[in-house]
């Protein structure tokens, strides 16, 4: 069997044409048509086949057909030519004697590519006398024109980060693949780690997240502007009902919040009263995973869970619970009351909490499954607002501005591959979702916040690093590795510096991955001669409890030990976010006593 | 017994274990940047450093990231205890060979497509480096085959790897693969190959037996010529994709604050300058001095007046860099069937 | 006739006439960071572009970087002069060849040692984009002879040093040099040969024969296994100090600034920042943006006050870069006598 | 003959030891002895052999040898072994049978290196089975041990650069040579341009700048802080008098008010009551090239004017006037008195003008060839710190202490090349100086006062090159090429964007310089291990006439065609820096209007 499966209907696939230009294929329709570099041609032939086997269009340019051995390379292997291009001149077109017309019609002749370029070859002025070097070049100018191969790649994060960086790097601010691996072996993402993301890099980062976890674990892709950020490469991935299902999302200020009421051990307790707001408040309930196999069940058999994509509904109108559940897109492809349904954070106290696509049926806990989702939005904005204004002087203005969010979120049409998308893509394996939301399981929610998050990755250029570092501080367990990437160095580089002075934190690099791909031919070895100029900055470290810790923040280091703090701040919504700042490295700056033991 | 989250998950696939320290773990003992040990947790056992005498008995059910304190009287001495991770282990294992570091690492992890479940070959083992980020890769569910031409070597990588808890995840065989390619057993088996051998070129038609189809090959080579050998031994082996990459890490340093905190007139004009952040084109980047928040973020203004933006930062790339490490040439192999 | 200032020196050795445009001169017309052209300076000469039509006698006498409007009736366009440099002819020649840019030939004039007075030896000519920069390098006492294989280029070489007025410093000779070797008359001749053919290890007997002792040899080769060959031939033809070298220029990008001169308040801020500048540690950079002055110097409080100093300023590299020109070895003829 | 000529007594050096480590040898003494290596050895064998020789330190590590056929190169031309180093450990000292004493005996009994080397090679355990490749690293690294070679290198600019750079990169802020050599390519350095110099790079560019004018044009050495920049690398070259003699030193304050009173057309009229200060102006005497003849024909006959180093005055304690014209290290060796002769611009204004070395005599034109040279520091800091509390509203304490000197320029002992060298360098051709001060001839001053610099080379890492470039502006010709060095990014972008939005300057590019050494050998070839990670920054562009100068703008603009003010600018002795402000690009902040055209 391939390495990885077979091609299916309703798959996302990554089409790579003559190993140049990737683009991507969302759910595959067998009836469909593909675009192949300049041709439209049907997409039967590719189902069934193995992922990562090669294509070639028709000498009519209509079809695809299947190449069951590897083309010859037509390398020249001499080491070195008696010739030399010393009296040729680079006129291209009139050193060739076939015209256009003529070329044209050895086309339409139906003759292969391979033909063509031989004939191409004999009529030029000026090919045999190039050196054997200047041959190959040549003719591998011409297959480019006139061969088009497709080799059909199973869409993986690394591939997915190869092809938004190709075709729109500022849409992942020029994260390159190799800052993403690395970004990966810091924040020691693994199987049964408990990863905390924070990016609007197209998903990237949470998608490479859910891939390495392979189904044990939990990712949490943290939302910190108005909506939910695009995860467009997670939904580009084929990825099985469990590998997805370790994914979540949460807006940052209620994770704060419930990380908050976690440590005063209120989280599993109904606090009514010290809320301002109340809402509809769901016990976590653990018949979820029954839920979960039964829609499998449902599903038609397969033959390896982990490798074969979960089917997908293909409308959306009439979705039911059991479908919005199981669908991956579809779930709230229409409008208005659909919408609704992603914006578990953002509507106003007094409207209830529910969702067309899953608010009854078995499925309930997938719904509100952030414990303290009513919060009052308003109540949050002034919060911050005056905790900015007390710290700054005269930031109040700003921090509202800031804060402020438009009362409907805005969807915007992310069309990064190129490719016709859906302008939303449905929730993750626990139930039905809005644009970029996927809902957490009890037991994840409850892990990461009585625990802590073992790792976090963060891409989110607009937003200051020391910043972000700082909120999302209380939600890391110690120990816990974090790698931020910036196309800028000196945000990070500002961040970088606060962290050692705050001391809360070891191991601080800041790092630029520098990668050189090279043509390896006989006599011809050399790096490529253009290649990408920036892959951006990492910077990366580890979380400790800060040695020099003063009473009052051994008192907050303890909050991760499920201590209780000993004043209630019940009055104050906003601790979840001021914590963050006291705990975070801003408060502590002293001259480091000891070199580190 | 710690080295993976995933071997010490609990039913519902979430650790539970990585949180505080018990006998038997690999603790990362951190003194500075450049001096960390790894030490094993027993209760008996002792650490002993410049600042003092460590008692492990003290560090366990102590929270990773802690900070311990000498037993000695009075001393004042401490150390910080980290969790292990692949990148710590490299940093602070013994080196029996050269080792690979983190560039390249993260590059054969990646683009080997390694996931949960792979099965990937690796030769040799050499100190180990390399191997535990394969393990962590295709952990819980995969295997690594990693295979080592000296005895000794061999035997050391076997005790470490059970030392760690690995034994289920890794294999280490003692053979010399550049002369006997891998064992038959392997053949159709692998998703990966990894070779840093002195003739990888040698190995390839073996490599090209384990793969299956799709699966991918990597060399680590330090000299361009072993890489043009094995470049042509893959094209005639069915392997296609060929491409060589050289990566490095390039370090910032020099990043030097001057503190902030000594005025209130700083902080008003932080204010005042944030204030007109908004109005900030959207395609720059956020500015730490003068103009910190990214537009309409709601963490942004109330982060950037935490961090009191009064620091200026400095940075220049390392004077000192590691030049060159090695090429890694990575291959396909061709879906024939 | 204005390419070098040392062509048109008086008699105290420095030169006058670089400060306005004569008729004759070179000029580099730049319309844009990446549209500028080389026109040679006539009384009737008209140069059009899409901004109108200017008459080259308008341009006489104005002094070289100065703004010319178009000489149409209403017309606002409006183009600048530039003193053509090597730098800018590199940028605006016409392409005979694939040719060096600014860091290979930075790289070939500094190791070469070139001085005022040396002899260069070149081949080929190419474009001429290196010949300029040897010229300017050995003038005005030294000399170039430079050898291209194709007879027309050799010609369009030799008339464009004409123009420029380098014909006394430059010698273009048409010749087969992997062929023939250097002319026997330059043996022992040279204090620098410079070659950028496909098979450069053929010369390299040829060049010994031509330096002096000390002499330094350079050679341009885009792909590693020429350099391997002639690193051979280098070694068993008494030369010493071999090193190769890559060299490139990495350029910055997305420089923008958040412009300033906004408010009052801010011009406020900075001078208090400025305030405590001088008590900044001597090893810190200086800063733009709240720290700006570097202590104890005359100009920069001065400067940073006229700076302003509200703006701030990101950069990052360049997307899209220049991934290999080709490898430059460099060997020194050994001293034997 | 050599292409460098022969070694001769006096004579700076750079000694390369084993192609690994540069020193630099000052005044070569043939009595002395010089270090290599390990060894301190008699330099007498170095007289009169050529530049470039190579030399072997003898087997008792007395003496010197010279090696007159290149010795060979013992490396291994397979391209394949059939062995490997698999089971090999390293312990490097286990596996050698001979005892570091018998090694000792063997050196002691006169043994050469090489036939150490072997019997080293004959009784190690392993050496037999490594592989050939490993053989001949092991004999690599044992000559470095028992072999020791010397190649004398003439100084230039460039391998002085590569010595500081590998000695002590923070002395000359990590400019590599490929930094520089960019630079003079930027800047357009070549024979017969006026280019200023401002930097605190040990004199690296300043050599740089002289060595390829090759005696024809004009370097500045412009000095801004509060004494000459050390100029180490222009003294440490054998640079003869004609070469010498396009250099001069001028404070920058001073230059400024000559380029105003120049612009005024001032400069060679006597014009007393202008300026508050008043001191002995003397007029320009073109009487200088005589005397500077007539000081050669004093001197021993010499081969080649270009390439013969000047004789230089061995001891300072009773320099004459002549002698202090031709010393190039001698002339202010002293103290008290005689150091003065470097503070030109600093004293009060009442002191008159005079050097205890070149007070009189026939070069009175070299000592006060700077013609505002009287000017009372205190009333331009007083101005300076007025303008920029004008501008900052309240800045002038700040500027105040910037500008603040102290009252005698206190020197400092500059030991980069770690060889024993003089407190001060003497001045160059023109006369006599102090350290790093070198007095301009008339002619040159005027020209570049005139028509302005071609060129510009700038690295000051401390000062912001915003500031800098701001300041230096009205001495730049249009049409001037300037590059600016720092080892930082942040500030030359921060001056990139001024210099954008001023419209002062195009062809703006910010770079860094990226060089890679790689050893080339049969199947060994790779990039070398370790290399340097940083050569620095340039930003670099060209002055022009802004287009859309305003009316003001076009107005200081006709400065540079020495068109008069309207107002009387006499009263204001700061208008020489105030209007490179104004001038600079400080004000102008426009739309692009057009795309350059």
């Amino acid at each position: 069997m391939a390495a990885d499966g077979l091609i299916c209907e309703g798959d996302h696939l990554v089409l790579d044409v003559n190993g140049e230009k990737l683009s991507i294929v969302q759910k595959l329709k067998a009836t469909g048509k593909i675009r192949v570099g300049k041709f439209l041609v049907p997409a039967a032939p590719l189902i069934g086949a193995p992922y990562g086997a090669l294509f070639e269009v028709t000498n009519d340019g209509r079809s695809l057909q299947r190449v069951l051995l590897p083309p010859a390379d037509e390398i020249t292997r001499i080491a070195e030519t008696e010739k030399n291009n010393s009296d040729l001149f680079d006129r291209n077109t009139e050193n060739q004697k076939l015209t256009q017309e003529q070329i044209e019609e050895l086309k339409k002749s139906g003759k292969a590519g391979a033909e063509i370029i031989q004939a191409l070859c004999s009529n030029s002025a000026t090919f045999q006398n190039k050196t054997e070097f200047s041959q190959d070049k040549y003719k591998k100018r011409k297959a480019k024109k006139y061969l088009t191969y497709l080799t059909v790649r199973e869409p993986c994060a690394r591939i997915l980060c190869e092809a938004y960086y190709d075709k729109a790097p500022e849409r992942v601010y020029n994260l390159r693949h190799d800052s993403l691996a690395v970004m990966m072996s810091l924040a020691n993402v693994a199987a049964g780690a408990k990863v905390l993301v924070a990016e609007q890099c197209m998903g990237v980062l949470t998608a490479a997240a859910v891939e390495r976890l392979g189904g044990v674990g939990a990712v949490c892709g943290l939302q910190v502007d108005d909506r939910p950020a695009p995860l467009d490469a997670v939904r580009q991935m084929n990825l099985s009902v469990a590998q997805r299902s370790v994914l979540f999302t949460a807006p940052a200020g209620s994770l704060l919040r419930d990380k908050e009421a976690a440590v005063r051990g209120q989280l599993f307790r109904n606090s009514g009263s010290d809320v301002a707001a109340n809402g509809k408040r769901n016990e976590p309930q653990e018949d979820k995973p029954a839920a979960e196999e039964e829609q499998q069940q449902q599903q038609p058999p397969v033959t390896a869970a982990d490798e074969t994509p979960p089917p997908r509904a293909a409308a959306a109108a009439t979705a039911t619970a059991v479908e919005a559940a199981t669908s991956a897109e579809g779930g709230a492809e229409g409008d208005g009351g659909t919408a609704e349904a992603m914006e578990v954070d953002e509507r106003p106290v007094d409207q209830p909490v529910s969702t067309s696509a899953a608010g009854d049926g078995d499925a309930p806990v997938a719904v509100t499954g952030l414990f303290l989702v009513t919060e009052n939005a308003l109540l949050v904005e002034e919060a911050a607002a005056a905790a900015a204004a007390a710290r700054t002087g005269s930031g109040g203005e700003v921090a509202e501005e800031a804060v402020g969010r438009p009362p409907a979120a805005k969807e915007e049409q992310v069309d990064v591959g190129g490719e016709p998308r859906q302008r939303r893509g449905g929730g993750g394996g626990g139930g039905g979702g809005g644009y970029g939301a996927f809902l957490p399981r009890p037991e994840h929610l409850r892990a990461v916040l009585t625990s802590g998050f073992d790792s976090c990755l963060v891409a989110l250029p607009r937003v200051h690093p020391t910043a972000l570092l700082a909120a999302v501080w209380p939600l890391l367990a110690p120990s816990a590795t974090f790698a931020v990437f910036s196309p800028w160095a000196q945000p990070l580089a500002e961040a970088m510096s606060h962290l050692q002075t705050s001391r809360n934190a070891v191991l601080l690099q800041l790092q630029e991955s520098w990668l050189r791909p090279y043509q390896v031919l006989p006599s011809r070895t050399h790096p490529h001669m253009t290649c990408s100029g920036t892959g951006g900055y990492v910077l990366s470290g580890i979380k400790i409890i800060p040695p020099d810790a003063t009473p009052l923040e051994l008192q907050l280091q303890f909050l991760y030990q499920s201590q209780t703090l000993p004043s209630s701040q019940n009055q104050q919504p906003s601790i979840g976010l001021g914590k963050g700042k006291e705990e975070g490295p801003t408060e502590v700056r002293k001259e480091e006593g000891q070199d580190g033991g | 017994m710690n080295f993976l989250a995933s071997t010490s998950c609990t039913g519902d696939g979430l650790s539970t274990s990585s949180s505080s320290i018990k006998e038997g773990d690999c603790v990362i003992v951190y003194e500075g940047m450049n001096s960390m040990k790894a030490v094993y947790v027993s209760t008996k056992g002792r650490y002993d450093n410049r600042f003092g005498t460590f008692k492990h008995e003290s560090w366990i059910g102590k929270p990773f990231g802690s900070k311990v304190t000498s037993s000695n009287k009075g001393a004042s001495g401490w150390v910080l205890l980290l969790r292990p991770t692949p990148e710590l282990w490299t940093q602070v294992l013994r080196h029996r060979t050269q080792i690979l570091y983190l560039a390249d690492i993260s590059m054969v992890v990646t683009h080997l497509d390694l996931k949960p479940g792979s099965v990937v070959l690796e030769s040799g083992t050499g100190s180990g480096s390399l191997t535990h980020s394969l393990v962590r890769a295709v952990a819980p569910t995969g295997h690594v085959h990693t295979f080592e031409f000296h005895a000794g070597r061999a035997e050391d990588a076997a005790a470490e790897f059970k030392q760690h808890g690995l034994s289920g995840l890794v294999t280490v065989t003692q053979r010399n693969i550049e002369e006997l390619g891998f064992p038959d057993t392997l053949h159709g088996a692998a998703d990966g190959v990894f070779l840093d051998l002195p003739a990888p070129h040698k190995v390839v038609p073996s490599a090209a037996a384990c793969l299956r189809p799709n699966g991918r090959f990597c060399a680590f080579s330090p000299c361009i010529e072993q890489v043009q050998r094995t470049a042509e031994a893959l094209s005639s082996s069915g392997f296609t994709d060929l491409i060589t990459y050289e990566c490095l890490l390039r370090e910032c340093e020099d990043v030097g604050g001057v503190a902030g905190g000594k005025t209130g007139e700083k902080a008003g004009a932080v204010g005042t300058s944030a204030e007109t952040a908004c109005g900030q084109e959207a395609n720059e980047p956020p500015q730490g001095q003068g103009q910190g928040a990214a537009p309409g973020c709601a963490l942004a203004a109330a982060g950037d007046a935490a961090v009191g933006r009064s620091r200026v930062v400095s940075w220049r790339p390392s004077a000192e860099a590691r030049g060159h490490t090695g090429y890694l040439i990575f291959a396909r192999k061709f879906v024939c069937g």
